[in-house]
């Protein structure tokens, strides 16, 4: 039996300085035609710091991260604002090739292009307009040490990225991203589908990674949230019960369903 | 009757069935095959008809045959590329696009005599075309539409939905994630496709005999200036192909040898036609291999 | 997007082609002929005037290169259609454009360019070698249903007409049937495939060119009269018609040309006769639209 | 809910910059209008092609009922097709279109049904190897060439097996149950596939022999499919021109029996056309024969799909 626990008494801290956030989002509802899969969502990621949403299936945090850079777009239908420096980017005029391109996506599983792993970055960085060889192989140098690749494929470049294993292919996909110099990276769990060994070096990566990004990760893996994570939010059946750092999250948290939650005494 | 006995029998007459259906083909295979390719020679291949009787060789209706098909193909794969895209892609699930499926739907199922028919009437009395590799290419285009837009739709529908995601969510816009990133996975099912369709309207007579005509005036084949009357690249010639050759010489050929003689070019396209057949796997494969292992 | 702009210069392309096409068949010669002849013409229709036509058109265009001389298929119904609208230089026909309803016949111009013969052939099996008229407008209008009735063996006749709207059909109806019809049976659209059932099926019987007799089926005599191209110069044998080529009021250079070299001697003395025909110059009477004959 | 109502809005020097970035249009922009207008166009024109194709065929069909005055009825009950004499019946032809079609469909169907179960049921592997080739080169045989062979074997047979001159519906029947099998046997094939694995293997544990499992498991929750499939064949027969006409003999009577000769609607079509004048009644009849035949086409599709309704209910059910 599923537990009823009260959609109104929830915890969600705020930022003060605002500056410092990467991306906010208010009011965020989300429908899937008459399905309301997500109920005003007001959270504010701070930039430089990993931001991990978790909660059970369903609860909608993918749905959520989703709608961060408009993927959601002719699938679902998604009201409220998104600030990204200072621009709502849930409107219809904006770009969303360009927010595309700033906030970055990795998937749940990994979905390299049929290419090799050197065409695997430069397709898009090309299709930009960056034509000159010498940066694009800087390109593929940097971002391939940037998601801790590197060493291991750069005598392969020109091999197909499907010959590539699990964790590898997770990890091109994350240089794919990162080539595109976005300043925040959605990542909808990205180790879901990967071996304890390539997790760790994922989860590696990623620490390395928020010196530079603003990472939004979404995770039912409590103990990557735990390891990784500066901020938590929790989600439940389309409502987000509870925001606080991390080591909060896990030691003192606020309310029962988060409580319930943690401890595993859930549903 | 126990279920046992039942169920023997009834293996039974399946395998006879079976054995049947295999022996149609072998049949159908071997017939044509042994009454025309003792008739088959360099001088038949390449050899002109005579415009009276139908005798002598194929060389012309050869390559009418396949400048059609170049013509065709020309055509109708760019076209069938767009609308597969936008069934793909862009087409909405709403009434809108059902009703653009029964309409594909109808033109796949019309008769290739309807179709042909059809071309004559705009081509040869509306347009005032004439007979001719232009006017077969269309009406070919329309009858090949249908079929390579489903195969087309369907390649690119199976490359799976994160594909599409990866590249949107680079920034890529819908056509360049389309065009460069599901389309090079996919070409292997629509490439296959093509060459199959190829046999198919390589082998079409009925929907040609009203709009390329059922002549072929010998050309020459040392103008290559579409421009030129004379030069087989002209569009506007009319050009009997091999599939109408075959149906001319049996209802209306006066030559002795009517019967070596169609058989003759049934064997030569049905030897087309099955390397159709095998190029389409063959391709298939190959292009399969190209796209998803190393290169 | 270089898949985008191929796809835009084929249908650039097709479209120009479109155009041009447009523009190529409307244009006829107009040039004169006292220089080299040029021009563009385009004959259409009768299957039977067809191997003819072609040959002799190439020919003339193996004298006169400038020319652009094409022959195509498509029956007579297409060809007097098509040049009654303009479409095309010539319309080949093998009736007279008077007998065909929705032709305007005053508003083209006949030229004969040659003459065929018709008679019945039978399967050789049946044992006939000669008919009474009345007997073969009898046994086309079903009134005789077996060869013994008219002094065969004891078998069915099996009649196989001409398609409806066919020149050979018309033919010989007007010439035995005179009015009546004919009772329904398997109809077949051309002489080839006439030629191979007449010869493979017992108690056939069809009609068909003299040129598409073979030794495998027996022509049929009429009134002890045997189909042969003399008999037929005389107006003896009666089943026989016209192949025309039809033009749009008067024709003009190119298209002049070529219907006077279809005239010439060089044609109907050796092309016409070599293809089975019987040549316009050889005829010693002379038939109109309603089937009248008078001597020249 | 706690939440403080702030917001990033010109809290940067940069953010006017971000504005006028984000609302840009770029290249990609741009790429999507023209990929898009190249898509719609394309779309287009088959739309174009298919509308033109039922306007002019459908316009011209009817002239002969509007120009001519010749009754529906009549046209479509009456025996006597002599179009040059203003007698347009067109009866032989519609019976003798659908004798074929339904004759080559039921001789068809036990072949079609018994060869997609031993490929799917009896043997998979020899079925997917070898028998998915066979069938795949039976559609790719050309029409005429089945024309030819039905001229050059099926006739000549007929004649020596029943007498008379071997044209006729059986012949064209012969042609087609070859013409039709593939199309009938690969869309079965499918929809045998289709079958859950679990039935079968529920029916198998229930110790029912295989054919007691194919018969009352496989072949029942598969009917619609299969029904789907024989309707494409028919669609096909119905449609199929030269290699008919080839061995039909053509005359257009009211089809007696099945070894006299017999004419479809395609067969008098290809014969008649070019022998015809542009806009008078013996052209216009065979453009209505056309008409009748887009007709068919677009009750064949509409059965298909009326089937496919009727059997997606029942496996919601």
């Amino acid at each position: 039996m599923l537990k009823q626990y009260s959609f109104e008494k929830t915890a969600v801290q705020t930022f003060d300085d605002k500056t410092s956030l990467a991306i906010k989002t208010e009011d965020l509802q989300v429908f899937y035609g008459q399905n309301h899969a997500m109920f005003d969502a007001n959270l504010a990621f701070p930039k430089n710091q990993i931001t991990a949403l978790i909660g059970a299936s369903g609860s909608g945090k993918s749905t959520y991260l989703r709608s961060l850079n408009r993927m959601n777009d002719g699938i679902a239908t998604v009201t409220g604002k998104i600030w990204y420096h200072g621009v709502n980017i849930n409107e219809p005029g904006v770009n969303i090739y360009e927010i595309r391109r700033h906030i970055g996506m990795v998937f749940q599983r990994p979905n390299p292009f049929a290419k090799s792993i050197r065409e695997n970055i430069v397709y898009a960085l090309r299709a930009n307009g960056l034509k000159k060889k010498a940066e694009l192989e800087e390109r593929v140098e940097q971002s391939l040490k940037g998601a801790a690749l590197w060493d291991e494929v750069k005598d392969n470049l020109d091999k197909s990225a499907l010959s590539l294993s699990g964790g590898q292919q997770q990890r091109l996909c994350i240089a794919r991203s990162i080539a595109m110099a976005p300043d925040v990276l959605l990542l909808d769990e990205p180790c879901s589908a990967l071996d304890p060994i390539s997790t760790v070096k994922v989860e590696e990566t990623l620490l390395e990674l928020q010196k530079k990004y603003s990472i939004i990760i979404v995770t039912h893996n409590m103990q990557q949230a735990s390891r990784i994570s500066s901020q938590c939010a929790f989600f439940h059946l389309g409502h987000v019960m509870e925001y606080v750092p991390t080591g909060t999250m896990f030691s003192n948290p606020q309310i029962p369903v988060t409580q319930d939650y943690i401890a595993g005494s859930f549903g | 009757m126990n279920a046992k006995r039942t169920d023997l029998l009834a293996t039974i007459l399946i395998d006879l069935i079976v054995a049947s259906v295999v022996g149609i083909l072998f049949f159908l295979l071997a017939y044509i095959l042994t009454a025309g390719l003792p008739h088959v020679s360099w001088s038949f291949l390449t050899g002109a008809t005579d415009a009276f009787s139908g005798a002598g060789g194929i060389g012309v209706q050869l390559f009418n045959s396949f400048y059609l098909l170049v013509l065709t193909m020309l055509i109708s794969v760019p076209i069938s590329l767009g609308a597969g895209i936008y069934l793909a892609e862009y087409a909405k699930d709403n009434w809108r696009t059902s009703l653009i499926r029964s309409a594909i739907e109808v033109l796949s199922s019309l008769p290739s005599v309807v179709v042909g028919l059809f071309g004559f009437l705009l081509f040869v009395v509306k347009f005032k075309i004439g007979f001719s590799v232009i006017s077969g290419a269309i009406a070919l285009t329309f009858f090949n539409l249908p079929l390579l837009t489903r195969n087309i739709e369907e390649s690119l529908s199976a490359v799976s939905r994160s594909q599409r995601e990866a590249g949107l969510s680079l920034g890529l816009s819908k056509w360049k994630t389309e065009i460069g990133i599901i389309l090079p996975v996919a070409l292997p099912g629509i490439v296959t496709g093509i060459v199959l369709s190829a046999g198919r309207v390589f082998g079409e007579a009925a929907a040609l005999i009203y709009t390329a005509g059922q002549s072929a005036p010998v050309t020459n084949f040392a103008d290559w200036n579409p421009m030129d009357a004379a030069s087989p690249l002209n569009p506007l010639r009319p050009a009997e192909t091999l599939a109408v050759h075959i149906w001319k010489v049996n209802t209306e050929g006066l030559a002795s040898n009517a019967a070596a003689l169609s058989a003759a070019a049934s064997a030569v396209l049905i030897i087309a036609v099955l390397l159709f057949n095998l190029g389409a796997r063959l391709l298939g494969t190959y292009l399969y291999r190209r796209v998803t292992a190393s290169k | 997007m270089n898949k985008g702009s191929k796809l835009a210069m084929g249908i650039a392309a097709i479209s120009l082609l479109l155009v041009g096409c447009g523009k190529a068949t409307s244009s006829t010669s107009s040039k004169g002929s006292s220089e080299a002849l040029s021009g563009k013409v385009t004959a259409v229709g009768s299957t039977a005037l067809q191997p003819l036509a072609a040959k002799a058109g190439s020919n003339f265009t193996a004298k006169n290169s400038k020319v652009n001389l094409t022959v195509q298929g498509g029956g007579s119904g297409t060809g007097l259609s098509q040049v009654q609208a303009g479409a095309v230089s010539i319309g080949d026909s093998d009736i007279f454009a008077e007998e065909k309803a929705g032709i305007k016949a005053d508003k083209l111009t006949d030229h004969k360019v040659a003459v065929v013969g018709m008679a019945p052939v039978v399967n050789k099996d049946a044992g006939i070698k000669n008919l009474k008229m009345a007997q073969v407008k009898q046994i086309f209008t079903g009134k005789i249903t077996n060869w013994k009735e008219v002094g065969g063996k004891d078998q069915k006749i099996v009649i196989i007409n001409r398609a409806q709207g066919s020149g050979t059909r018309a033919t010989f109806e007007n010439a035995v049937l005179k009015g009546a019809t004919a009772v329904k049976s398997q109809e077949q659209d051309s002489n080839g495939a006439v030629q191979k059932i007449v010869s493979t099926t017992p108690g056939a019987i069809s009609y068909l060119a003299f040129s598409y007799f073979t030794n495998k089926l027996q022509a049929v005599s009429i009134d002890n009269v045997t189909p042969t191209d003399n008999n037929v110069q005389t107006n003896k044998w009666k089943i026989w018609s016209y192949e025309h080529m039809y033009t749009k009021g008067k024709p003009t250079g190119a298209t002049a040309a070529f219907l006077k070299f279809m005239n010439s001697k060089d044609v109907q003395n050796s092309l016409v006769k070599d293809m089975g025909y019987i040549s316009i110059h050889d005829m010693k009477v002379t038939k109109d639209a309603k089937g009248v004959v008078t001597q020249n | 809910m706690e939440q403080t109502n702030f917001q990033l809005k010109k809290q940067d020097a940069q953010s006017d910059e971000w504005e006028a970035q984000l609302h840009h249009a770029t290249k990609a922009t741009r790429e999507d209008w023209i990929g898009r207008g190249i898509s719609y166009f394309c779309i287009g024109i088959i739309i174009l092609v298919v509308a033109s194709m039922l306007w002019f065929i459908t316009s011209k069909g009817i002239a002969t009922f509007t120009q001519n005055h010749v009754s529906l009825w009549k046209f479509l009950s009456g025996t006597n097709w002599a179009p040059d004499q203003g007698q347009t019946g067109a009866l032989p032809m519609i019976l003798g279109s659908f004798a074929v079609t339904f004759a080559a469909a039921i001789v068809a169907t036990p072949f079609a049904v018994g060869t997609a179960i031993f490929m799917t049921e009896i043997s998979p592997n020899k079925g997917r190897k070898f028998l998915q080739p066979v069938i795949e080169l039976l559609v790719g045989i050309p029409s005429v060439v089945y024309g030819f062979i039905g001229l050059a074997v099926i006739v000549p047979f007929m004649r020596h097996l029943v007498g008379g001159s071997g044209f006729g519906i059986i012949s064209a029947t012969f042609v087609l149950f070859v013409m039709v099998l593939p199309t009938i046997t690969s869309m079965t094939v499918d929809s045998l596939r289709a079958v859950p694995r679990f039935y079968k293997e529920a029916s198998l544990a229930l110790g029912a022999t295989r054919w007691q499992t194919v018969s009352r498991v496989i072949l029942r929750s598969a009917t619609s499919g299969i029904l789907t499939a024989i309707i494409f064949g028919m669609a096909r027969a119905f449609g199929e021109a030269l290699a008919v006409q080839m061995v039909i003999g053509n005359a257009a009577i009211m089809p007696k029996n099945l070894i006299s000769p017999a004419s479809t609607l395609t067969s008098q079509l290809t014969t008649g056309i070019g022998d015809t004048i542009d806009g008078t009644l013996p052209n216009n009849a065979l453009w209505s024969l056309a008409l009748i035949l887009l007709l068919m086409s677009l009750v064949f599709n509409a059965l298909v799909r009326i089937i496919a309704k009727r059997g997606q209910l029942k496996h919601e059910r």
